[in-house]
């Protein structure tokens, strides 16, 4: 019925709507597929992506659980060993302290314990990102925290149209997906929107490979390497500096694990230049081992050095004073590719 | 094999009982009480017009003069003051999300934590923490945006005052939802092994976000958890001052004595949304029409006034005081400058 | 304010208590039991030797064939025969550290998991895991090295068979320390509230490493704890399999017939150090020497002597062909090839 | 009386006594210090490192812990709320999953969150590193977990004399300071040991600073960097590099957070090649983020592109068949070096 000829095949989604509609339509086809985490029956989950389920799949397959986070994702590593999909919420990626032995030891690990015996496949749904004044325990990406520790992949959609692909994806895949969006992009009014999140999303399901990246626009001069949130900057970036006559690549990442290097190395290659935009922490994290990939694998084409844009090496400030200043942003990567290429010069 | 036998509690006579009902607070006591839930509840309901500023029509939690959640106190002004009545500076209290009446209670600055909560420069941390990281260490005052993670300092904090042979002990607050958290059942369990002064208050208002209590909590009554520590458990079900007073007393000056930790829940209310901006559609009609009538401000005046122990002067006296301090507060917090974006930087190491 | 009342077990009648009694096992059982527990400590000593190849007389962990940390589990056999007699493959089961008894209780292939032990290609896992990560999906066991792990995994696997509408329940096992940690509170908890056929066995061998029970824990036995959850809560005070079998059959049957969760501890012994090497200068001296006359399989064996279930020449046949399978296991282990070190790459991802 | 004239001024320590004799230390001259965790009273520390203190400071300052790490790691921030010092340990570093949060959410953000009012002097201790057949939960080393989040210190002793004067000065610090022992270095018979981390030791205390490098080798041709464990390995291999006539710098990273940037970039500008060595996981990781800072710093000066000798991007592996191949040895980074000066040419 998701795909009764009248409806249109095509809708335009938020992010919070297309993992909804994922949700909603790997639940039809398999009924292994179940749904648990906080405040995501009744009310919807507090980031609208599992809006509607209970009403369709009930309290059996779609469960409030108490705030315990090890208890539920550790079950949900027993669900998946008897045959069941889960797909768990962790409300903010900023709670994984209380629950990480159960995420990276357990439920990353089991598979290689097994000798490949008892596959754990699960979907680990997280909310990450700042810029709405959260503070320090609500407004983390930690990427880098999660990419480091083997057994898991790691997924960061940009745009509704990923989302569903990499969220079905994630639910068929026989491994743990943690499938990281990104507050800024959800498409909650409350949270604002960044527009280009927001797409046409086909009402058939299809899936986005994950461990793809994606090359987003085309260019020769600079290559210009984000994800999720930051994507997005880095292609506003672009657009200025292309009013500059500089003719920016622009990569969507998609997938941090696996991280697909060819892509990176490619388009580097071809450019020389590179700027990794990342809105995590800036040190031991996603931009040092994108930057690291660059130079192992594109050091002869290499013009310049290249550079980062992320988050300092500091909780996640309240004040907007101290906090907008310092996420990744447009400016901050022209400025980046500006010196980028003065150096190069 | 033998069944558990049923956890024997350190009971305590019936002349305690007794004992109990004379540990009623005292006139100034309660006025002290309900003048410091008067200003809680006027701060919260300024609080709640600021955050609205710039947030309509259009709900945006990044807009106005103060971004982020906003979870508001009212209604649960008994937990803080029948609490705090008995505490000192000295005394160590660790609080959630929800921590605005506490730290009222507890005597933190209030132009300082309004300064905070508006991201200011003049506030408790500089504009670093905001409404759910307010610290004031004048006054042994901390909370955090986890759950339960105040439980593990609080029992330390306890344990240094022993340690240093210094007076104070600690109290933290959680809400219900917090008690089916790791660290509630790890904390109790050390604090009872390392008999440490330190109390852990449970605010039940029955909702953890849109979750209630009966779908996420296996015992009707979280003071019953204590026996598996083999401390006292105590249940206050009406969200009374001199109730909680009398309770916490108790509770308090075992922990003063040396005699080792306590388990307090007390049924309260939850007036507003879990954060501003919630609908709530998940509250059963009846119980979110019921709020007013159940508020515990109103009653508390209204038990005053019976016994004699507040006039119509004194009332207007005390809401007058209160709405002046909550003004002075945002006058201050609104006139204080914005940090510099190099502030951002600093303080990550002391 | 009220102090919390004590918390009521689902309370069993006396004649309940009276057809415990008849919940004795049948002979076959028991000498299905004695079996299994010759293999079991047949099985510990042959490791314990091969472990002790190439580390005298200088003991270094990651010499011999078998390397790493090594926990033996002497002296706890009946604790998984007790609970294993009444499951079967569809039964989930995880263990922890100290799984080894339980492996084979629950029927894992002992050439298979032994070739892990020695890290061989046709081990359980090819040599990936070791003796503290043993996987059997054909008998749906597993265990782990982090502590009270495997509780959310058990409650998993015995909510997925009701939900699939499949036959099964299942248990995790934990150690007497595992009950202080935050996993032991969350998981009973969810247990409980979801009503789950999950049955969580303490095996109490009274010390975590080197620190003993009573340091640890703030009641005197965990089977108390039930009460914070609203479960029932067995104490079993003998190391002894006709009493654990007791006790186990009524909570699985619970289990079965979704009547939700339950929790056991059981006394036991550890008869080793917490692992090989470990010289336990922390444990008294005369828990030290009684340990032998406290060892449970010739005391059981005396029982079945004395009730006419054993004869000189069965106990004989057990013997034999319990160190018969050990034998052929740690023949299967030595002569199985290494894998290669390209193998490390594989199985991370299914 | 610790330095009573009889005694010699200096004495060959292994790291654990030398961990254990610092501690003792700072206790007589400091009320304020006490230690907590798992096994570490009676046992003195299953790896040693607090090998008689109980009997000297008795159990009020000598705490055996429940195995509930969250409950004490949170009841530590809290002493150091009050006026304490407190050192902790977790055994392993591998069981931070359970109790992450009260590390990096309280510990390391309660100066931020206080605006520096309210400081948390306190030292966590933990084990690291594999290599003799403890498997994936109990062989990691997760370097890039604990220094990509702010607000800890992170400090790698390579040897017993760092390790002294780094816990001193840890123990003296206003901050959270990880203090990662790896269990090869640590002198426990039962574990063997890397002899070059068995070495005088003053009697006397004093300290090393937290964030400061150390050049252990002068050398021209490339700069090989390591701490903890591979700092050795850096070295021998540095042995075998020299008898080909290259003459390879090796450096001591010593702390991760702060990372000496400057030591490396003064170093990689002379010798213009620079191989970093990790036997933590490859990805998102050190190794990344220290060839980052290279390229960042030394981009001209690069004459190869730099390389990295780390632990493949999988659960450590049990059977020794499986994880000795793979743990970064000489022959690894003499390999990596000859493929670069090749290259480089
Ligand atoms: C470990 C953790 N899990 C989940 C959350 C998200 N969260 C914030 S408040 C809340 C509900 C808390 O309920 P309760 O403890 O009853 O406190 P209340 O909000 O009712 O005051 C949840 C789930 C969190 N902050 N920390
Ligand atoms: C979370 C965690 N903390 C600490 C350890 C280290 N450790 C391994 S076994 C053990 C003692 C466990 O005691 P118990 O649960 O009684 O099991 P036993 O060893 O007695 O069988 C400890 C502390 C661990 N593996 N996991
Ligand atoms: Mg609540
Ligand atoms: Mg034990």
């Amino acid at each position: 019925m998701e795909t009764a000829t009248q409806t249109p095949t095509t809708e335009r989604l938020t992010i919070a709507r297309a993992m909804a509609t994922a949700l909603a339509g790997e639940m039809r086809h398999d009924p292994n597929v179940l749904v648990m985490g906080e405040d995501i029956a009744a009310l919807g989950g507090v980031f609208g992506n599992t809006q509607g389920l209970l009403e369709e799949f009930g309290p059996e397959r779609v469960r409030d659980t108490p705030i315990s986070e090890t208890a539920f994702i550790g079950a949900a590593v027993g669900l998946a060993s008897v045959g069941m999909r889960p797909v768990v919420e962790l409300m903010f990626v900023d709670f994984f302290g209380v629950c990480m032995d159960a995420i990276y030891n357990l439920a990353a690990k089991n598979s290689y314990f097994s000798g490949g015996k008892m596959p754990v496949p699960m979907v680990l749904m997280t909310s990450v990102g700042g810029g709405y004044g959260d503070a320090g325990q609500h407004s983390q990406c930690l990427y880098g925290t999660f990419a480091h520790l083997p057994g898991m992949k790691v997924v960061v959609p940009s745009n509704a149209y990923d989302a569903k692909g990499l969220m079905v994806a994630a639910i068929r895949d026989q491994n743990p997906v943690v499938f990281m969006y990104h507050k800024a992009l959800q498409g909650m009014g409350w949270l604002g929107t960044e527009k280009g999140s927001v797409v046409d999303v086909p009402n058939d399901s299809y899936t986005v490979d994950i461990g793809s990246a994606a090359v987003v626009r085309k260019g020769n001069d600079v290559t210009l390497i984000g994800f999720g949130n930051t994507l997005h900057t880095a292609l506003k970036a672009a657009d200025r500096l292309a009013q500059e006559g500089i003719d920016a690549e622009v990569i969507d990442l998609r997938s941090l694990v696996p991280l697909d290097r060819d892509a990176i190395a490619n388009s580097v290659t071809r450019t020389g230049n590179v700027v990794v935009v990342d809105d995590d922490y800036l040190s031991y994290g996603v931009s040092g081992e994108v930057i690291t990939v660059a130079t192992e694998r594109c050091f002869k084409s290499l013009q310049s050095a290249p550079a980062r844009v992320a988050f300092p090496d500091v909780p996640i400030p309240f004040s907007p004073a101290l906090e907008r200043p310092w996420l990744p942003s447009p400016e901050h990567v022209v400025t980046a590719v500006r010196q980028q290429l003065g150096a190069g010069e | 094999m033998i069944r558990a036998p049923l956890q024997r509690l350190p009971l305590r006579s019936i002349d305690n009982y007794e004992g109990l009902i004379t540990m009623q607070p005292d006139k100034t006591t309660q006025l002290w009480m309900l003048e410091t839930m008067l200003v809680s509840r006027a701060y919260e309901d300024a609080i709640k017009a600021a955050y609205m500023e710039g947030k309509t029509p259009r709900f945006n939690m990044a807009d106005g003069p103060i971004p982020g959640e906003m979870h508001l106190s009212s209604g649960q002004e008994p937990c803080a003051v029948g609490v705090c009545a008995h505490l000192s500076p000295a005394d160590a209290v660790t609080a959630t999300h929800r921590p605005h009446h506490i730290a009222i209670a507890k005597g933190v600055d209030l132009n300082a934590m309004t300064a905070e909560i508006f991201g200011k420069v003049s506030g408790l941390a500089g504009g670093r923490g905001g409404h759910m990281h307010l610290f004031d260490p004048t006054v042994n005052f901390c909370c955090s945006g986890i759950i339960a993670e105040g439980m593990g300092p609080a029992l330390g904090a306890a344990l240094g005052r022993q340690l240093r042979k210094e007076d104070g002990i600690a109290v933290a607050f959680i809400g219900e939802g917090a008690a089916n958290q790791g660290a509630f059942h790890e904390t109790l369990n050390l604090a009872a092994v390392w008999n440490v002064g330190v109390v852990f208050v449970i605010e039940d208002n029955a909702w953890g976000i849109s979750v209630a209590k009966s779908a996420s909590t296996a015992v009707p009554n979280n003071a019953e958890r204590a026996a598996a520590y083999g401390i006292p458990g105590y249940h206050v079900a009406e969200n009374d001052p001199d109730a909680i007073y009398a309770t916490a007393r108790e509770a308090i000056e075992r922990a003063r004595s040396g005699d080792g930790p306590s388990l307090i829940e007390i049924q309260t209310l939850r007036l507003e949304g879990h954060f501003l901006g919630d609908a709530e559609a998940y509250r059963p009609e009846a119980e979110r029409e019921s709020k007013d009538e159940r508020d515990p401000i109103p009653r508390y005046i209204t038990q005053l006034r019976g016994a004699g122990h507040l006039s119509d002067a004194e009332e207007a006296a005390l809401r007058n005081s209160a709405a002046a301090r909550v003004d002075a507060a945002l006058a201050f917090a609104r006139s204080a400058p914005l940090p510099l974006a190099d502030d951002a930087l600093t303080a990550v190491f002391a």
